[in-house]
């Protein structure tokens, strides 16, 4: 992957980061979650998932649960940015790992 | 079991009248109380382990205040690898230990560990302690009576409440 | 079941040196559980070393002293071979001792 | 915004990255594996690092690089607090399961003094065993349930069979097996691969800053890591296996840690076992 692809995935991935502030549906959290749960479980194929994708999954289902969609949808959103982080991370270091090795 | 001491003061101070009207029967009768005696004076020391503050501690158990003195050695890291296990130890070249006491000002508790020195046993004590955050760490060492103290700083980053 | 204590006492001329360790979780009543709960405090008290039916040490303990203790001291007028008694109780009211050999 | 850090963090760490690579990736020739080297390079890292400290000194972590650490260490050495563990996994050993055998019977030199052996390269099976795995084949094999891999039990035992064998040097072979050499590469990979929220390797810890303070722990060097497991963490209050210290290594990148005894991480062991040939075995050990 060349430099300018990863400014640019992770630049794509600040925007949807940020999402929008307008009041989330059911709706927009079960499409949000949905999403999140892709890209996490491409992360555990990839064996790298993050202990905070994890915790921020749990709370988008928690303050579902609780009825509170705006909150629910930011987190799954937050979870999906990290779990495309963690890719983003596991695709990269398959080449960059020999970067680091001791020669 | 026996303690063939009566002359330490720290006793005294916890237990009140009573403990000193038995030591005061003890002497009395001399060896053949031993057990009523060892019964009294083995009482551990309850109240002096609650307070706070290292002051109140040391005067909780032994009823006196001490003076700083280089005759005791107090041996701790500088900096402790994990509060929760901190070698300590301390000797002294002073002459007639009773008791040697350990406390540490930044404990919930200061007071951590206190050794009856009976005669014939040498003035000299190591051990494991707790140390819940950076402290002075503070042995006293009773003699003829009389408390002698040294203190030192341990620096602690990884506090030992999780012990 | 093992005894909770571990003794090593060893002569050398006069002296005894004796050093002790003594399974215990010396639990300090300020630590919380993986649920939250406060773990109530579970520590020594007292703890002797006989030898020949009269005391050599006493060590009245609180909850700062670090789980499993260990404490090192030594005493003169013992030989090889005598026993040296050493027992505990806890704040339970629990108790352990063991008899063992000078070295 | 704390997505936008976070982002930003890994973004910035992974262009630094990309752009050493392309500097490296345009002189480096394609890589064969080379052990032999590997080892080579690893112990000269560690040793023109620390000139001071001596070699077989290393197995001994943190405590071959900080004088009041050791001193910490050698005061407790008087009476370890694995000591417990250390008879319990005496007892263990010998106790005989159900059908009456023991482990003796599952390990060569009937399980004493063999603990720089592993982990080892199974041809027939092509993968890595290492010793925790062997602990519970064998139970298994008699008819006893497995253990926990992060418990107790496994660290008292492996604790009894590192301690019959202080002082062997390590002594891990590569057969000759294409899979065998897969294996290592693996775990050589998952040792320098960065994982976690943090952007952490193993060796970002124990390579690149072993010997540095993490609070007031002192990062144990990666060279012979192995020697001194199980250990006796004060931070645990307890005993920890290799596979737990893998797993909270894990964890303290905030990475989801894999199972215990994963391909992943019996190839790692086997790599830094491998790397560490030569040095002794001192556990078990005692750590802050």
């Amino acid at each position: 992957m060349s430099m300018i692809g990863n400014m640019a995935l992770a630049t794509a991935l600040l925007v949807s980061g940020v999402g929008s502030a307008l009041a989330a549906t059911e709706a927009d959290y079960k499409a949000a979650l949905a999403a999140a749960e892709s890209a996490e479980k491409d992360a555990a194929t990839l064996r790298n998932r993050w202990t905070k994708t994890e915790s921020t999954l749990a709370a988008a289902k928690k303050a579902a649960a609780a009825g509170d969609f705006d909150a629910a949808a930011a987190s799954a959103r937050e979870a999906e940015a990290l779990a495309k982080a963690s890719i983003l991370q596991a695709t990269s270091e398959k080449t960059h790992w020999k970067d680091m090795e001791i020669r | 079991m026996t303690i063939d001491r009566f002359s330490s003061t720290r006793r005294l101070v916890l237990k009140g009248t009573s403990a000193v009207a038995l030591i005061g029967l003890g002497v009395d009768l001399g060896f053949g109380s031993a057990p009523a005696l060892a019964a009294a004076n083995d009482k551990y020391p309850e109240e002096a382990f609650k307070l706070k503050s290292d002051k109140d501690a040391i005067h909780g158990l032994y009823g006196k205040t001490a003076e700083a003195s280089d005759k005791v050695k107090l041996d701790a890291p500088e900096i402790a690898e994990n509060g929760a296990v901190v070698p300590i130890s301390v000797t002294t070249t002073l002459a007639n230990v009773t008791s040697i006491s350990f406390f540490a000002s930044e404990n919930p508790n200061a007071l951590a560990a206190s050794y009856i020195i009976p005669e014939g046993t040498l003035p000299a004590v190591a051990n494991r302690l707790k140390l819940a955050k950076t402290c002075n760490v503070i042995a006293i060492v009773e003699s003829g009576g009389k408390l002698y103290s040294a203190t030192k700083e341990v620096k602690v980053t990884v506090g030992g409440c999780g012990g | 079941m093992a005894s909770t204590i571990r003794v090593r006492a060893s002569n050398s001329g006069d002296t005894t040196e004796v050093q002790a360790l003594i399974q215990h979780p010396m639990d300090s009543g300020y630590v919380k559980d993986a649920k939250g709960q406060v773990i109530p405090p579970h520590f020594i008290q007292q703890l002797t070393f006989e030898h020949n039916g009269k005391a050599v040490f006493l060590a009245d303990w609180g909850p700062a002293v670090a789980k499993d203790p260990y404490v090192k001291f030594s005493f003169k007028g013992a030989g090889k071979g005598d026993d040296l008694k050493i027992s505990w109780v806890d704040n339970k009211g629990a108790t352990d001792a063991i008899t063992a050999k000078i070295q | 915004m704390r997505v936008r850090t976070i982002l930003l963090t890994v973004a910035a760490a992974l262009s630094t990255a990309a752009l050493a690579c392309f500097a490296a990736s345009a002189i480096a020739a394609p890589d064969t594996p080379d052990p032999v080297a590997d080892a080579k390079a690893f112990r000269k890292y560690f040793t023109d690092k620390f000139p001071k400290v001596k070699l077989e000194d290393f197995v001994n972590g943190p405590y071959s690089m900080n004088e009041d650490m050791r001193k910490q260490w050698k005061e407790k050495e008087e009476f370890p607090p694995y000591e417990f563990a250390l008879d319990a996994g005496k007892e263990m050993f010998s106790k005989p399961f159900k059908d009456g055998k023991t482990y003796a019977d599952c390990f060569p030199n009937g399980g004493i003094g063999i603990r720089q052996n592993y982990p080892y390269f199974d041809e027939k099976e092509g993968k890595v065993i290492t010793l925790e795995l062997a602990i519970n084949r064998c139970r298994e094999a008699n008819g006893e349930a497995p253990y926990s891999y992060v418990k107790d039990e496994m660290a008292s035992l492996t604790a009894y069979m590192a301690f019959t064998s202080r002082g062997k040097p390590m002594d891990i072979k590569i057969p000759n097996d294409p899979r065998a050499l897969a294996a290592y590469e693996n775990g050589k990979r998952y040792f320098y691969t960065r994982r976690g929220q943090l952007n952490f390797s193993c060796a970002s810890c124990h390579v690149q800053s072993a010997g540095e303070h993490i609070r007031a722990e002192v990062l144990a060097p990666a060279l012979g890591i192995m020697n001194a497991l199980p250990i006796y963490r004060s931070e645990w209050g307890g005993m920890g296996t290799t596979s737990r210290r893998l797993v909270s290594c894990n964890s303290q990148t905030r990475a989801v840690p894999l199972e215990p005894q994963s391909d992943e991480y019996r190839d790692v062991e086997y790599f830094l076992s491998y790397v560490a040939n030569g040095l002794p075995i001192s556990g078990p050990g005692s750590r802050p």
